[in-house]
């Protein structure tokens, strides 16, 4: 399906676009800065609402949209994109969040050009991944989320940020390395066995790799996807860089940036390497699961709100690796569905600590108590977005969860028992810091004057709780454009390896754990 | 008529979104008048769309209202049979009156609006819990009630205690909610779909033993965090933080018994366990008997009727896990009306006593609030099992039906005995501390009574506390068949053989009486003071378990949770990433002494160097 | 002629191109210890000097050898370039020399790690 | 056979001449040594025919090179003994090490045949290393890298004048009182 | 007698016409710098030109083996896109490299004129080493370098480490000949030829004969070392740090680039043309120099402090990226122009900005000298960001297009762990190239530097802009330099 107006090179190119308009903006009139760069980031969100709504939801396992330009025919390498089901969902994702985490960065003012710029580009990174289907193009938008990253959070960021920036860009980067040789070699296997070197994520889809050579492929692939989760245990640098971003880094950050990961490894590790995707899958359910209640504990005991949500973002991310390599059509749903609402949710989480860091000044929990009462307003918000991160039904994350569960257990009944468990540590952790947060008397005098959300703060928040009611009460729209891709790629594995994807209503011997029971 | 049953769950939500925009701007007493109307339109609807099952026979309705995860078959769809309809009955009919009770209770408090904005939310979820038409909707409603909980039970935010509790309701909540989300897996699992329907028609032909008894048990974990059983009823008596029209409505009435809805619903799925039956009732005969012998030490007069609702809901769940279903559910309805009697009455003497809760302070109020007291004192003798009030024949059905399944089951009737006994004891015991002897007020406590707006309801729920209980007696078992079409897939235990049931009544009664008589003699004739000290304070404190959890679960997973994030995340783990970092700088440093500046030894380097080379080149060349 | 010389000489006992190179070998050795132990970097050079020359002689020998002038005709390029390679490199040793009064590279160690 | 006595005789006196410049604490007996090495030599490319070659050797070689090195020696007084100890850890025992190791290496590789090319075909006129010979393939087919030693030279002289001009003025030439 | 074809030695010819008219024009003439400048640009541009204008005479005629003489046994010089290519390259490297550090020839006053004419001739023999078609010739070009390129460095003798850097250099350059021209002897034994193309050259020698090992091995590893010194491949790349840092730092971008470009270039046709037989031996010691260079050069850029020698140590690690490619044959030439091609630039232009930062006359360049830059020139900043970040091999820049054909043809050879070794390193390589943007943008200036303007001049402003223009637009759009690469193959067979 070719559509004559190349409408992804426009929302990909928009951004950039709109960062060399707002760089020739003169450097004095900083106040423009902000509403002429919201302004601009709208234009994709408008691309991309015109995109989701010309998207053909029965046609969702085919990419739409597509463009071809071939660029460079030795290395095989072009202009290759289109939109299937799954990243149709994650570009709306991308293109509402942006406006939003520029708008709310109405505190920055240093070097605040830069800034835009640097949100710009990486919104042109971001939603260049999403539509990329030669991976080395992928590889270079992949990497070019780094640059504008590691300036937000080094330049912008609060106390430890630069420590924070380079650990952020080298462990990406370390994993984007091994990334890097997958990708090549994946290109030389197909010279080897078609003739000609390619990168078009389509036609090496026709490789017969060996199962050894997939291996160590998925080994790459999985391992630069797994520290952009990021899997257990490769996720330390998370909490430090979410810590120390200025907010819309946090946003973007926990927003889209992880979902990267996710993204990568449902669009490349699973289709490319079917038989190790079958070989590792108990695997990376296994570490995802750990990755789950590890990621929940040490966010409980956590004294910074922002390290808190940062490491809640380990255990939820969890949630999605698991419902991905449980290799069933509804975890697998799950898990793209879960890559939105976390992204909502969190980036609303991170939006708040924002507003209320850029009143106080102090992400330690114990600065503050009792702010329910100085500001209901935040203090509501707070509470429906967390809410909404536990995944209590009736709001978005719920789905993404419950899905993501069941589809697993048909697979590894155990860790889907174990995830399981992550769903009582999210309500400990959220409830008991919005407990200490938010309720009990006004303690510390500081917090007694604070003010409660303003107009453009609501105006930040308000769409994400719409879309956060929404797609609990209503995702079957969403839901639909997902499914056909989701069984596409399913599909896939069962042909490639004979692996058969449980299905519902089958019986098995239980296992022993789930003989616990009764008080 | 879907249309009538929408509309039912429809106008408590919009009432609630009325009030969560424009609460406010609405404030006192229009929000409580709004959402008092919703609720009791809801319930007239309610008793509307309901009568045809009075006829008999009716199957009921599913109302397809959209599709809401359509691969796994979910979709927003209500179920409208006898059980629903009698659960919504109970729900928006206690909730109205509860409803107008607090209109009156919390005049003047600043979060007014607020309030019945969150009492709205909770009729609501509690509709989406007894109206779905399948296990997602029901899981749908049983966490809403859970954040209404919440929400209300940490209404006072202001007060540490008050969000503690709110919190800790909404995880010990959660973690049954873990049983139940694994249930739920299973069933899944099992079926391809989470229907009543297609689940229960198809538990006979599709489960094995095995399996049936996981799910059940693991419905149980769910239902016990709901219900307050054994052992995750912790969080209840800590629910009291919270407004005392909430704790009649959520704690007492309604949401804790959502758990014996669930298992009376699943029915179908319990009865092919039988391990899972006997588990069940052997937990409710526990919690009723444990939470009694606490009941009987409590000073705080909410408290005592916090331990006196797990203990009845102990009961409901003999009831249920005895397969006397209609048992369980009868005395739900008959336990709604007198234990929200009980704590609105309480709620009034608070309100009396200017909030005092120390029965300790307590004392001589019969002549100061002549209406609650006529009223508490109806539902004390219904509690008690005195006939013909209503939990006389609620209770005394499910305890002969328990005896009737023989076996073991007779010892868990003895226990049910025994807890009525203690039930009379400590329900006289509160009535007496509080309205009989000398005053023990605090000065300047001048008791009044309350206003009609509170008083009204109670009458309503005295009314229905006394009578009650003849919508199903052994003789005319209307509510028995009122259910029927909702539990004809399970094969009920059958009440015993009428001379048998009237020597365990009169058992009972007896019991009850021997009760009564003690704590008379006790309070009344020697006019015992609150006791203290000693085996008291141990019941005072729930045996202590608040702390036992707190030092063997809380206390080490907090130390666990903090060794894994300041130990294995921080030296570890990242230690490891931070290690990497500093080998790779530590071997740059080392290796750059090196270079040395001489001439000499960087030639030395080249020669190395092309010995190194000449080696490997002759040894890969094969030129030795 | 002595007999016995004679005798060897008929035998083949002629000097082979490859002693030279052999020779050769032993010499560009011991110019690179050369270069590597001494510290005076006259000396040093000197070394230097004395590889090329040993590398001058396997070209020769292996001219000889295969009958061919390519190698002679490279031993004089050799020459030229270690010509003005002396030129310059004792130009920069005076430099160096009457900046820091040495000619120890040992004592040249300003710049190092 | 003389050939082969002449042979062992130049090429001891090759070998020492090249130990004595490594050993010699003096730098004038180092230039000797040398020479001596340089000389042997020529006698080799006599013996190998290159009789051009070996006149240069000994005009060039020994006697313009190692004329400016001994001129040099003399230029900056160093032409005493000096003090030889190592100061360097292990650079001796790796020197020896290495350097065996490189001899030993080649012997081993090169043992079975030392030369394993053919000849790179007819010469000008003959192969003899004449004069006559070597000019014809100098400026015949190596003309270009003829030309090309213009550039070095160039540069040899150039880059002395640059590296002599002195501008700058050193304490410790002061002190010795140096022209400038 | 056949003509000599003019052509290809244009470059030279035109080098040294300069040079010499250079020298004469301040020593006779008494011309200033202005007359210099106009010289050398004018001579720089022609020889570029000639070298060019070829690139399309081979589309007519196709690649030339040039000889004199008529026995056509020994070819000199030969003209392929390889040849074009590298010429040309290494014209407009060291071009450029003159123009952003011509600030020196000002600092030097009359003797400008001299070290002008030596980078002149410097360049005309790196040019001859890359258009050598015999491996004496090459040796000629090498030396015609190398000995210039000594006393460039040791040209500021005002400057306290300039003659040690001199001595250094020469020492071991001298030591890195000899082992070179040894291996030219023993392969000259082994193959009876020094010439690589020709009837009789070395690849006629192996057209028909299997390779024999043993002294054809010896001859491979000594002139792989010999080259690998030039081009800094550890261990043989002591010597640059040490160089760079003492040498004058305009001088610095022409050692570091040109002598990279030339020595890859030579390293290439000696291994991929001449011993192309024996690739199963070579590729083998090659891939272990190349991982030991990138290893080394990444650990010890990390331990340093001063921006020069961080550079030189990163050259070093790029010189391993470099020999990655060259692992494929010749299938990894193409891969390796285009990283040289890139990173020459990039070179230039870093050694340009320190020599902004430092001082053109050479000396220390210490790390913290970069604190705050973005904040005291904004401009200067941001090409040392883009310039760091392409060395880094950071998408959107040139590096990492370079990276990609390096890594793509070594992996295509067989040899991914040594692509893993070389990302991985390139990763750990990120840090010293980040610490440089976390200095200029993350940290505030010195108090006492804030207010002191970063000053250059035009020359070497517009040499700057060139290189950062060039990295940043062949990493967006590499694809006309992709093709052009990708032509510029050596010559295959032994010609004629």
């Amino acid at each position: 399906m070719h559509s004559a107006f190349p409408v992804i090179a426009l929302l990909v190119l928009l951004p950039t676009v709109g960062a060399v308009v707002v760089g020739l903006l003169p450097k004095s009139r900083r106040e423009l800065m902000l509403p002429i760069t919201t302004a601009i980031s709208m234009l994709p969100l408008a691309v991309a609402l015109y995109i989701m709504w010309e998207f053909s939801a029965a046609d969702g396992a085919a990419f739409q949209f597509s463009e071809s330009v071939a660029w460079y025919e030795p290395w095989g390498i072009g202009w290759n994109v289109g939109i299937d089901g799954i990243s149709l969902l994650l570009i709306v994702l991308t293109a509402v969040l942006f406006p939003l985490s520029i708008l709310a960065s109405a505190s920055i003012t240093k070097d605040v050009k830069l800034f835009m710029v640097s949100m710009l580009l990486l919104e042109t990174g971001l939603l260049g991944v999403f539509v990329a289907l030669d991976l080395l193009l992928f590889f270079v938008f992949f990497e070019m989320t780094l640059v504008p990253m590691y300036l937000l959070i080094g330049i912008w960021g609060s106390g430890n940020r630069v420590y924070a920036a380079v650990k952020f860009f080298l462990y990406t980067a370390f994993g984007s390395a091994l990334l890097l040789t997958g990708i090549i070699a994946l290109a030389v296997l197909h010279g080897n066995e078609f003739g000609s070197l390619t990168f078009a994520f389509q036609d090496l889809l026709n490789l017969s790799i060996s199962s050894n050579a997939q291996i160590w492929l998925f080994l790459g692939f999985g391992i630069a996807f797994a520290i952009k989760v990021p899997l257990f245990p490769f996720h330390t640098w998370l909490p430090d860089a979410h810590t120390e971003a200025p907010t819309a880094g946090s946003v973007i950050l926990a927003g889209v940036l992880l979902k990267l990961g996710t993204y990568g490894l449902v669009r490349f590790n699973l289709t490319l390497f079917p038989e190790a995707t079958v070989d590792f899958a108990p695997w990376l359910a296994g570490l995802a699961v750990v990755g789950i209640i590890y990621g929940a504990a040490v966010a409980i005991v956590q004294p910074d709100v922002k390290r808190l949500v940062a490491y809640s973002s380990v255990s939820h991310l969890g949630f999605i690796v698991l419902g991905t390599f449980a290799l069933t059509s509804q975890g697998l749903q799950g898990g793209v569905i879960q890559m939105v609402n976390h992204g909502l949710t969190t980036g609303a989480l991170f939006l708040l600590v924002g507003m209320i860091y850029e009143r106080r000044h102090t992400r330690q929990i114990s600065d503050y108590g009792g702010l329910a009462g100085v500001m209901p307003l935040f203090a509501g918000v707070f509470l429906f977005m967390a809410f909404a991160s536990i995944g209590l039904p009736g709001l978005n994350g719920f789905i993404g969860e419950f899905k993501i569960l069941l589809g697993s257990y048909l697979a590894f009944p155990v860790m889907a028992i174990l995830a399981a468990s992550g769903v009582v540590l999210a309500a400990i952790y959220l409830l008991w810091a919005y407990e200490r947060m938010f309720t009990g008397p006004v303690t510390n005098a500081a917090n007694a004057g604070l003010k409660d959300l303003n107009a453009r703060e609501l105006t930040i928040l308000v769409p994400i709780a719409l879309l956060v009611v929404l797609l609990g009460i209503y995702p079957k729209p969403a839901l639909d454009r997902i499914e056909p891709a989701v069984e596409n790629i399913i599909e896939r594995i069962e042909e490639a390896t004979g692996h058969e994807s449980p299905e519902f209503g089958r019986i098995d011997d239980l296992p022993a754990a789930t003989g616990e029971n009764s008080p | 008529m879907d249309f009538l049953i929408f509309l039912i769950v429809a106008l408590p939500l919009a009432g609630f979104l009325e009030l969560l925009f424009f609460g406010k701007r609405i404030g006192e007493p229009g929000a409580g008048y709004v959402a008092s109307a919703t609720v009791g339109i809801s319930f007239v609807l309610a008793l509307i769309a309901g009568f045809d099952f009075l006829q008999g026979g009716e199957h009921g309705r599913t109302v397809e209202l959209f599709a809401w995860i359509p691969s796994l078959g979910l979709n927003a769809t209500f179920l409208w049979d006898p059980l629903s309809a009698m659960m919504t009955l109970v729900v928006t009919g206690v909730g109205a009156l509860i409803h107008i009770y607090s209109i009156g209770y919390m005049h003047g408090d600043p979060g007014f609006g607020r309030f019945f904005t969150y009492m709205n939310l909770f009729i609501t979820s509690m509709l989406l819990l007894v109206l779905g038409a399948n296990f997602g909707i029901l899981f749908v409603g049983w966490e809403l009630v859970g954040l209404s909980s919440y929400l209300l039970i940490s209404f006072w935010f202001e007060k540490p205690s008050a969000a503690a509790a709110g919190k800790k309701a909404f995880v010990v909540n959660r973690i049954g909610d873990f049983g139940f989300l694994i249930a739920l897996m299973l069933i899944f699992n099992s079926f391809g779909s989470l229907d009543y329907g297609s689940v229960f028609e198809g538990a006979e032909a599709t489960l094995t033993a095995g399996t049936a008894t996981a799910i059940a048990l693991l419905l149980l974990v769910g239902a016990a965090g709901k219900s307050a059983q054994l052992p995750l009823y912790v969080w209840l008596p800590d629910a009291m933080e919270g407004p005392t029209p909430v704790s009649a409505l959520i704690h007492a009435a309604t949401m804790v018994t959502a758990g014996v809805y669930m298992v009376a619903r699943t029915g179908a799925l319990f009865e092919l366990s039988s391990v899972a039956g006997a588990v069940v009732t052997t937990v409710g005969a526990l919690t009723a008997f444990y939470a009694a012998t606490i009941a009987i030490g409590q000073r705080d007069i909410k408290r005592v009727l916090a331990y006196s609702t797990i203990s009845q809901l102990g009961y409901m769940f003999m009831g249920v896990g005895a397969l006397a279903l209609v048992g369980g559910v009868f005395h739900l309805v008959t336990h709604a009306f007198f234990k929200a009697l009980l704590f609105l009455g309480a709620g009034s003497v608070i309100h009396a006593m200017a909030g005092e809760q120390d029965m300790g302070k307590m004392g001589g109020l019969r002549k100061k609030v002549p209406v609650t007291f006529a009223t508490m004192v109806i539902a004390w003798i219904a509690i008690s099992g005195i006939p013909p009030f209503a939990g006389f024949w609620s209770k005394d059905e499910i305890l002969a039906s328990v005896f009737n399944r023989g076996g073991g089951y007779i010892v868990l009737w003895g226990v049910g005995i025994v807890t009525a006994g203690l039930t009379a004891f400590y329900m006289s015991r509160m009535m007496f501390l509080t309205f009989w002897g000398e005053p023990r007020w605090d000065d300047g406590v001048v008791p009044h009574e309350s206003p009609r707006s509170m008083t009204v309801p109670l009458l309503a729920l005295a009314g229905l506390s006394a009578v009650g209980g003849l919508i199903n007696t052994p003789w005319r078992p209307a509510l028995e068949h009122f259910l029927e079409p909702s539990f004809e897939l399970v094969d009920q235990t059958h009440l015993p053989e009428a001379g048998v049931q009237v020597a365990l009544a009169a058992v009972s009664i007896a019991a009850g009486v021997i009760g009564l008589f003690i704590a008379y003699r006790r309070y009344v004739r020697r006019a015992t003071q609150l006791e203290e000290g000693g085996r008291w304070d141990t019941l005072l404190a729930g045996y202590h378990v608040d702390d036992l959890y707190g030092r063997t679960i809380v206390a080490p997973g907090k130390a666990a949770a903090d060794v894994m994030a300041f130990t294995a995340d921080a030296k570890l783990v990242d230690g490891a990433v931070n290690g990497t970092g500093w080998l790779v700088n530590w071997a740059g440093g080392i290796l750059s002494k090196l270079q040395t500046g001489l001439v000499r030894s960087y030639g030395l380097g080249i020669l190395g160097g092309v010995v190194g080379v000449l080696v490997w080149l002759l040894v890969a060349g094969g030129g030795f | 002629m002595i007999p016995l010389l004679a005798q060897a000489s008929t035998d083949g006992l002629a000097v082979e191109p490859y002693w030279y190179m052999a020779l050769a070998a032993v010499l560009f050795a011991i110019g690179a210890a050369g270069l590597l132990l001494r510290r005076n970097a006259l000396v040093m050079f000197m070394s230097i000097e004395l590889m090329l020359n040993a590398v001058n002689l396997t070209f020769v020998a292996v001219d000889s050898g295969l009958g061919s002038l390519e190698g002679q005709i490279s031993v004089l390029f050799v020459m030229v370039v270690a010509a003005a390679e002396v030129t310059v490199g004792l130009a920069i040793i005076v430099a160096v020399f009457r900046k820091r009064a040495t000619a120890s590279v040992d004592e040249l160690a300003g710049m190092r790690g | 056979m003389v050939e082969v006595v002449l042979f062992a005789i130049f090429a001891l006196a090759a070998l020492a001449g090249a130990l004595v410049m490594v050993t010699a604490r003096n730098p004038v007996h180092s230039a000797m040594g040398l020479l001596l090495s340089m000389f042997s030599m020529a006698v080799f490319y006599v013996m190998n025919g290159a009789h051009f070659v070996a006149a240069v050797q000994v005009l060039i070689y020994a006697g313009a090179v190692m004329t400016l090195f001994l001129f040099v020696i003399m230029l900056i007084g160093v032409d005493r003994a000096v003090d030889t100890d190592e100061q360097i850890p292990l650079q001796r025992p790796m020197v020896f090490l290495l350097g065996g190791g490189f001899v030993f290496l080649i012997f081993s590789a090169a043992w079975d045949a030392w030369i394993t090319g053919r000849a790179s075909g007819v010469c000008a006129v003959d192969c003899t290393g004449t004069i006559e010979n070597i000019s014809r393939e100098l400026f015949g087919a190596w003309l270009l890298p003829f030309e090309a030693t213009v550039l070095l030279l160039t540069i040899a002289a150039v880059g002395t004048v640059a590296l002599a001009q002195f501008v700058i003025k050193p304490r410790l030439l002061e002190s010795r009182g140096d022209e400038e | 007698m056949n003509q000599i074809a003019f052509l290809p030695i244009a470059a030279e010819i035109l080098l040294l016409a300069g040079a010499v008219l250079i020298l004469m024009a301040a020593v006779t003439l008494d011309l200033g710098r202005r007359a210099w400048a106009i010289i050398a640009g004018i001579t720089l541009g022609l020889s570029f030109l000639a070298a060019w204008v070829q690139w399309w005479r081979l589309d007519d005629v196709g690649s030339q083996l040039h000889y004199v003489g008529d026995l056509g046994r020994t070819p000199m010089i030969v003209m392929d896109y390889f040849s074009v290519f590298a010429g040309g390259l290494v014209i407009a490297a060291g071009g450029i490299a003159l123009l952003g550090g011509w600030r020196l020839v000002g600092s030097l006053e009359k003797r400008g004129a001299e070290y002008v004419a030596l980078v002149l001739l410097a360049i005309a023999g790196l040019h001859i080493m890359v258009i050598s078609a015999n491996l004496i010739m090459m040796f000629i070009g090498l030396e015609t370098a190398s000995i210039a390129l000594y006393v460039v460095a040791g040209f500021t003798r005002e400057q306290p480490n300039s003659d040690e850097a001199a001595i250094k250099y020469f020492l071991l350059g001298s030591f890195a000949s000899a082992v070179f021209l040894y291996g030219i002897a023993l392969s000259y034994a082994a193959t009876g030829s020094t010439s690589i193309y020709g009837p009789t050259g070395i690849t006629a020698f192996f057209s028909n004969r299997i390779p024999e090992p043993g002294v054809l091995l010896l001859g491979i590893a000594l002139m792989i070392v010999g080259l690998g010194f030039k081009v800094s491949a550890a261990p043989f790349h002591q010597w640059a740090p040490d160089v760079y840092q003492g040498a004058p730092g305009a001088a610095v971008p022409l050692m570091a680039s040109g002598v990279k470009i030339a020595g890859f270039a030579a390293l290439a046709r000696v291994l991929t043309v001449g011993f192309e037989s024996s690739i199963a031996d070579w590729a083998q010691v090659i891939a272990a120099l190349a991982a030991l260079s990138v290893v080394v050069g990444t650990l010890f850029a990390i331990a340093q402090s001063d921006f020069k020698r961080m550079l030189a140590y990163s050259g070093v690690a790029h010189a391993g990226f470099m020999l990655t490619a060259l692992v494929a044959g010749q299938d990894g030439v193409p891969g390796l122009w285009f990283y040289l091609g890139t990173y020459a630039f990039q070179l230039i232009g870093t050694f340009i900005i320190a020599s902004i930062i430092s001082g053109a006359s050479g000396g220390a360049s210490p790390l913290d000298s970069y604190r705050g830059l973005a904040k005291r020139s904004p401009v200067l900043a941001g090409a040392l960001a883009v310039l760091m970040l392409a060395m880094g091999g950071i998408p959107l820049t040139a590096g990492f297009v370079g990276k990609v054909g390096v890594f793509a043809a070594a992996i295509d050879a067989g040899y991914l762990w040594l692509a893993i070794v070389g990302l991985v390193s390139a990763v750990a390589g990120l840090f010293f190239y980040l610490r440089l943007i976390v200095l200029a943008y993350f940290n505030d200036p010195d108090p006492a530097l804030a207010d002191e303007p970063i000053t250059a001049p035009r020359s070497t402003r517009l040499a700057l802009a060139v290189c950062v223009a060039f990295t940043f637009l062949f990493g967006v759009v590499p694809w006309p330099l992709l093709n052009l690469t990708g032509e510029s193959l050596p010559l295959q067979g032994f010609g004629l």
